[in-house]
């Protein structure tokens, strides 16, 4: 298992990370994706822009496999993975985080980050407290660094503040070696100088962890990504630089003039 | 949730295992070893080593419940599980089965059977969340006390076995007063201190983790379901070892060792001592037995469920965590820290 | 391979349009054959050699009435509990207990008054009553506490079974039901004939097809005002999305009490019905409670529909079980459980989170 | 840590009720432990018992070999642990020598168990009538004054064949040891006497529903024979009589006794004319059973007329008593002298002589009855004929009745 996932590390360099041809989803009557295609190259810091309802987090949703798309493929560094179960995804490298922060309420936020490293790494399972020499501790200490909670490490993840809470969900997305990683809405909820802290997290990341950004923050959106892609009523519509997309009238009538809310 | 929050202690990094050794665990330990010293047979047994039992069992409770968010209605059940194992492949006076197995064998495959089962249960539990389980527990329960009842071949039926008996080892019954109540100790100490050691284990944490939100653990690449799956397996070898104990306690076992009410009362008792840590289901049963034992001498024992289940009431209302968290709050408290009470 | 699985789970939720039948087909099928088999029993002759595997052609047809009404009182019990659950994700486990208040309650009204019908009402209003009180005074209070309410209801159940205990001591109570609603009615099946070829016909006790009759009426209530009316349709949709039904600004509290209300009042009302067509004890409660949390598990949480499917399920095997493998019949409807819950978790009619 | 030290506080508590209640067992007075069922659905039941030995203990005066007598209660719920439980209790903590107790059948071969291990204390039984308490792998300190199930159906068997004309019958019983033992009583002689049972349908204790198990009885037998107890029994009857059941019934002790005939509701007519035997007989007119029931009905909450357990519970309560003047209360050779007493007595009862065989069990009369309306209108049972000086093989030859082997579901069969 081990070798294989290394095997398709490997093979991976040079394609894209994520290549979505064709993905369509829906429930019952209602469509909520339909016909995405979208090719994203490993290390490319892409954007995902749209009103509520547009469709971004479905496909998410749809690439992590928190639920099967209805139609269409999806590969990730060329690897098919549309039928996989999510945490065979995990541990290609596929990472995410959740526009509510999904996190564990009664843990602290080392043991939270330590949890989230050993998901990733062999022998999740294990009847020893590990010590503070372990592997995955040490990188939870780094990550912790990384996403500046040092100080917290030892705090209950219940008593952190929302925008503490918004920094583990990207420490928890960072655990083992990432090689792509979704962010829905990270800014949610946030203060400007939360957001300057997110925006500086996020360009820190090493240049290899490609990754795509759901964000109503357009400040935040553009200055963190390269690439700009557009939803609306589950369909791309537009795609462009940062540049094109803050100056192309449509998307300005469509979405910035008042679609968002 | 806040009955099955586990109040995370800090510093997961620290090498030892430090929250053994205090100055409580100490004294406790003092007082329990010279307990038999002071105090008759039938407090010995009847309270001491009896409670002890039970707390193992509620203990079993408590680390499904408290770690892992599962409420089981069957943990009964399973240490009756292995008191039939013992009674089956063991000695019994029933004249039915008994095979006269040696207890070095017998012990294991009691254990271990329980614990498979505990499995099996744990397996269809997993498929339904919070809430669902207790329910679908307590059917369970249910189905194996009416089975147990009905089947003479395997459970000689509504008498059940009698006759269990203690191995003799070294020269020593072990069902004699003070023999048994340091074989229930030390198997009960080892249960609490494998239970708090293994709570910051990483599958500790990881049975927490799950228990506060299975879908991120889902999304961090663990296998939630098989975490859930071995959480009862564990707790089934707990539940197991004390029906083992269970057994030689009380020298037979029937289906009604694992009815209805008995079920109930093990959920009574870990609820009344507290889920928050593992020392509660002790506290709870002790409480519990001597309000059982002593209710006849004080208030008649006609309206016995009444008191005991005011007393629940009363407990869930005022302090979901049960005595501990009574403590917690009015106790002398020096070292109190602001972290914990959430 | 994915899009097969997820198929097959459309197929199972009754949205398959794929080919082969659809459930639609199913479920006519289905009915042509019941009321086929129906028919056949309506007027053939019962062959010698069913005789060795039914025991008798009365028997059998016993056995299936019997399980008629004791599903028809089950759904009683069960509806409340359902959509108590759906509706709060509280587990009442003082169910049962509401059941056998109801039916002593009923027992003494009517032995004072000597009017059956006013202990049916009795049973009725007056655990609508309690229901409501334990509303405000207990679940009120934990809202939003799911686990402590249902413990909670345990201590509530341990106490109240004492209580009455104390109140009603350990004797068998038999509910008299008025004479019209008592003696046998000859119902055209036939069971037997006589050597001159006239042809007898079973018999049965008149008393349980007016409970079953109960039982399909006020299913049949439930489900209209649950689609019909205002406040049904507040139900539904706080027990499809409890967050919303919050949210939208509705009274939430005023939608919680009437439903508790209806349940412990139908625990009530099956209480007196239950114990007029059979006998009233400690340890009822407990009975049907589990009989509850069974009928409700199989059906699917929730959903009074489901609810009448599992009691239907519950109630038929037990009785056939009881005459034909008396041994583990009790086992039997378990089994079913766990046959279910590893089938479809959520039970048949619920639907999956 | 602060948990401990509750822990501590508690455990101190425990460990200091200990002592006094050690210390607490006097010279004058003498405490006899008497169990029974006291929680659950059988409260009644085990208040009834308390009533039976309490009216021994009015009868002596509170006073027995020169010694002040005083009952500790025991509770159980009915189920064997909890039996053993409160036995343990009695004798260990609150120290008594001799136990009354206790109530139901699977308890009584319990609390046989835990006797063995405590050769000193002396048990008699209370009502419990499990033929194995005493017939197979006996203790030597239990002893039974009461007699048990299967004693209770004698002469009914033959009553059923050769008086009533029943050459064929079905059975409907709980599934359980206590119907399994009335069954093998009422089998044992029917069979002998040429009656044929083509069925046997168990139903599991708390069945409700009984109309699917009476639709499945056969046809072609000439009468019913019930051993159900309590709620089954009333839900049994009444569903019978629903159904309009045509062929008569024959009760066992528990199903025709007053706890349900006195059930509120209409079943006269099914009952009326019912057979059945057992330790007692409500219109029993001896002067010893009246004066037993006047004394019976001075107690607390008594019934119109004591059930068996009553009685059992009195007829042993009296029997403790009776050995103690024997013994002048000295105890203090472990209870030997008293237990060989115990062996010794033969002592009239209400209901006539009780004596005990080499295993403890008592031989003493049995009752056919039938139940009647009394004058009143209440419903009950009608001496129709005394059986006397019943001993446990039901006088048969010991070991043929050995060779019958234990009760069970399918032991006897005579289809």
């Amino acid at each position: 298992m081990a070798s294989s996932i290394a095997a398709s590390r490997l093979q991976g360099t040079g394609t894209n990370a994520l290549e979505l041809d064709n993905v369509g989803r829906h429930f019952g009557a209602l469509v909520a994706l339909s016909g995405i295609t979208m090719r994203i190259a490993a290390g490319a810091r892409r954007a995902v822009l749209g009103s509520n309802g547009a469709g971004k987090t479905t496909l998410f949703n749809a690439i992590t496999g928190d639920f099967l798309p209805s139609y269409g493929r999806i590969r990730f560094f060329g690897e098919d993975i549309t039928g996989l179960a999510p945490q065979e995804r995990i541990r290609r490298g596929l990472r995410r985080t959740y526009q509510i922060s999904q996190l564990f309420r009664n843990l602290s936020v080392r043991d939270s980050v330590y949890l989230a490293c050993r998901g990733v790494s062999n022998g999740r399972f294990s009847l020893v407290r590990p010590g503070a020499g372990d592997g995955a501790m040490l990188q939870a200490e780094s990550i912790l660094h990384a996403v500046h909670l040092d100080a917290e490490a030892d705090v209950l993840v219940g008593t952190l503040s929302h925008g503490e809470q918004r920094q583990l969900e990207i420490a928890l997305a960072l655990a083992g070696a990432p090689r792509f990683i979704l962010f829905d809405e990270p800014a949610a909820g946030l203060s400007p100088t939360e957001r300057r802290d997110l925006i500086e997290i996020l360009n820190a990341l090493p240049r290899h962890i490609g990754f795509v950004i759901i964000e109503h923050d357009l400040d935040v959106a553009l200055r963190v990504s390269d690439y700009v892609s557009m939803m609306h009523n589950g369909r791309l519509f537009k795609e462009g630089t940062p540049e094109e997309i803050e100056n192309d009238a449509e998307v300005q009538q469509i979405y910035l003039g008042g679609g968002h809310g | 949730m806040s009955l099955l929050t586990e109040v995370g202690s800090p510093a997961a990094s620290r090498p030892h295992f430090p929250e053994l050794f205090t100055q409580g665990h100490a004294l406790l330990g003092f007082v329990l070893l010279v307990y038999p010293a002071l105090a008759s047979d039938f407090f010995v047994t009847q309270i001491g080593a009896y409670s002890l039992i039970v707390g193992l069992i509620a203990l079993s409770l408590m680390v499904l419940a408290g770690y892992g968010g599962m409420v089981s209605m069957a943990q009964i059940t399973i240490a009756g599980a292995a008191a039939y194992v013992v009674a089956i492949l063991g000695d019994n006076n029933s004249g039915v089965h008994g095979l006269g197995w040696s207890w070095w064998i017998v012990v294991p495959v009691a254990a271990g059977s329980a614990s498979v089962l505990s499995a099996i249960f744990g397996w269809i539990a997993v498929r339904t969340e919070g809430i669902y389980t207790i329910m679908i527990t307590l059917a369970i329960a249910t189905a194996c006390f009416y089975f147990t009842q009905q089947n003479y071949a395997l459970f000689n039926g509504f008498p059940g076995y009698s006759g269990l008996r203690a191995p003799t080892v070294l020269g020593v019954y072990w069902r004699d007063p003070q023999p048994f109540y340091y074989l229930c100790l030390t198997v009960a100490a080892i249960g609490y201190v494998a239970v708090l050691y293994a709570a910051r284990s990483t599958f500790g944490l990881t049975l927490q983790a799950i228990r506060d939100n299975p879908r991120r653990m889902r999304a961090i690449g663990f296998d939630v379901t098989a975490h859930k799956v071995f959480a009862w397996w564990l707790a089934g070898l707990l539940a197991g070892v004390a029906g083992v104990l269970l057994a030689w306690f009380n020298g037979r076992v029937s289906p009604g060792t694992i009815a209805v009410a008995p079920a109930i009362n093990i959920l009574v008792v870990a609820v009344i001592g507290g889920l928050r840590h593992p020392i509660g289901p002790f506290v709870g049963a002790l409480v519990v037995v001597v309000i059982q034992t002593f209710a006849i001498d004080i208030v008649g024992a006609e309206r016995f469920n009444t008191l005991i289940g005011l007393f629940f009431l009363v407990i869930v209302f005022i302090s979901p965590d049960g005595i501990l968290g009574l403590w917690a709050r009015y106790g002398p408290h020096p070292e109190r820290d602001g972290k914990t009470s959430g | 391979m994915s899009d097969n699985a997820d198929q097959g789970r459309q197929a199972l939720i009754g949205s398959g349009t794929g080919g082969g039948l659809t459930l639609r087909q199913v479920r006519t099928l289905f009915w042509l054959i019941v009321a086929a088999a129906l028919a056949w029993l309506f007027i053939a002759r019962w062959p010698e050699w069913l005789d060795g595997l039914l025991i008798s052609k009365k028997a059998f047809l016993s056995a299936i009435l019997n399980g008629l009404t004791l599903a028809g009182l089950y759904f009683l019990v069960a509806s409340g509990f359902t959509l108590v659950f759906g509706l709060m994700r509280n587990v009442n486990l003082a169910h049962g207990s509401l059941y056998l208040l109801g039916a002593y309650i009923g027992y003494e009204v009517a032995t004072v008054t000597g009017v059956w019908l006013l202990g049916v009402a009795a049973g009725f209003v007056v655990l609508a009553v309690v229901g409501l009180v334990m509303q405000i005074l207990i679940f009120r209070r934990l809202e939003g506490d799911d686990l402590r309410q249902t413990l909670v209801t345990i201590g509530i159940s341990i106490v109240a079974a004492d209580l009455m205990l104390a109140v009603w001591s350990g004797s068998t109570y038999q509910i008299s039901p008025p004479d019209w609603l008592q003696g046998a009615v000859k119902l055209p099946f036939a069971t037997a004939y006589r050597s001159n070829g006239s042809v007898i016909y079973l018999t049965y006790p008149f008393y349980r097809l007016v409970v079953f009759a109960a039982a399909v009426a006020i299913g049949l209530g439930l489900w209209l005002m649950l689609n019909r009316t205002r406040i049904g349709m507040m139900i539904r949709a706080g027990v499809d999305d409890r967050a919303m039904l919050a949210a939208s600004g509705k009274n939430v509290h005023l939608i919680f009490a009437t439903v508790f209300a209806i349940g412990a009042g139908l625990a009530g009302f099956a209480g007196v019905v239950g114990g007029s067509a059979l006998s009233v004890a400690p340890g009822e409660d407990v009975r049907y409670l589990l009989a509850s949390l069974v009928v409700v598990i199989v059906g699917g949480m929730g959903s009074v529909t489901g609810a009448a499917i599992g009691a239907l399920i519950i109630g038929l095997s037990e009785q056939i079980g009881l005459v034909y493998f008396p041994t583990y019949g009790v086992v039997l409807t378990f089994v079913i459980m766990v046959v279910t819950l590893s089938i479809r978790p959520q039970g048949l009619m619920g639907r999956a989170r | 840590m602060s948990i401990a030290r509750r822990t501590i506080l508690a455990l101190a508590l425990a460990a200091g009720v200990a002592l006094p209640a050690m210390t607490a067992a006097e010279a004058e007075t003498l405490k006899i432990g008497v169990l029974a069922t006291f929680e659950g659905a059988f409260t009644v039941l085990g208040e009834d018992s308390e009533r039976g030995a309490l009216t021994a203990l009015d009868e002596f005066a509170h006073k027995a070999g020169g010694k002040d007598i005083e009952f500790i209660r025991g509770s159980s719920d009915a189920s064997p642990d909890s039996a053993v439980r409160a036995a343990r209790k009695l004798v260990e903590q609150d120290g008594v020598k001799i136990l009354i107790g206790p109530l139901s059948g699977d308890e009584g071969i319990a609390v046989k168990e835990y006797a063995k291990t405590k050769p000193d204390v002396t048990f008699i039984n209370g009502s419990s009538a499990a033929q194995d308490t005493t017939f197979r792998n006996p203790a030597p300190n239990f002893f039974r004054f009461s007699t048990d199930g299967a004693q209770w159906m004698a002469g009914l068997g033959t009553y059923a064949f050769k008086d009533k004309g029943y050459k064929s019958v079905a059975v409907v019983a709980e599934d359980y040891s206590f119907p399994y033992t009335q069954v093998f009583g009422f089998m044992a002689e029917f069979c002998k006497a040429g009656g044929h049972v083509p069925s046997k349908s168990w139903v599991p204790i708390g069945t409700k529903d009984f109309s699917s198990v009476i639709a499945a009885l056969p046809d072609k037998v000439d009468a019913i024979y019930v051993a159900l107890g309590g709620a089954d029994a009333v839900n049994f009857l009444s569903q019978y009589q629903q159904a309009g059941g045509q062929a008569p019934l024959i009760g066992g002790s528990i199903t025709v006794d007053q706890t349900v005939l006195t059930t509120k509701g209409k079943l006269h007519d099914v009952l009326i004319g019912t057979p059945s035997a057992g330790p007692t007989a409500d219109t029993l007119d001896t002067p010893e059973w009246k004066a037993f029931v006047d004394e019976y009905k001075k107690q607390k909450g008594a019934f119109p007329s004591p059930s068996l357990f009553a009685h059992a519970y009195y007829v042993n309560a009296k029997a403790a008593l009776l050995a103690l003047n024997e013994v002048k209360g000295d105890l203090s050779d472990g209870g030997k002298a008293y237990r060989a007493a115990l062996a010794k007595l033969s002592f009239m009862t209400p209901t006539g002589k009780v004596s005990l065989d080499q295993n403890r069990e008592a031989i003493a009369d049995i009752f056919l009855t039938e139940v009647t309306q009394g004058p009143d209108g209440a419903l009950l049972n009608k001496l129709v004929k005394r059986i006397p000086q019943v001993n446990q093989t039901l006088g048969i030859d010991e070991a043929a009745f050995r060779a019958l082997g234990t009760v069970s579901r399918d032991n006897p069969r005579c289809p």
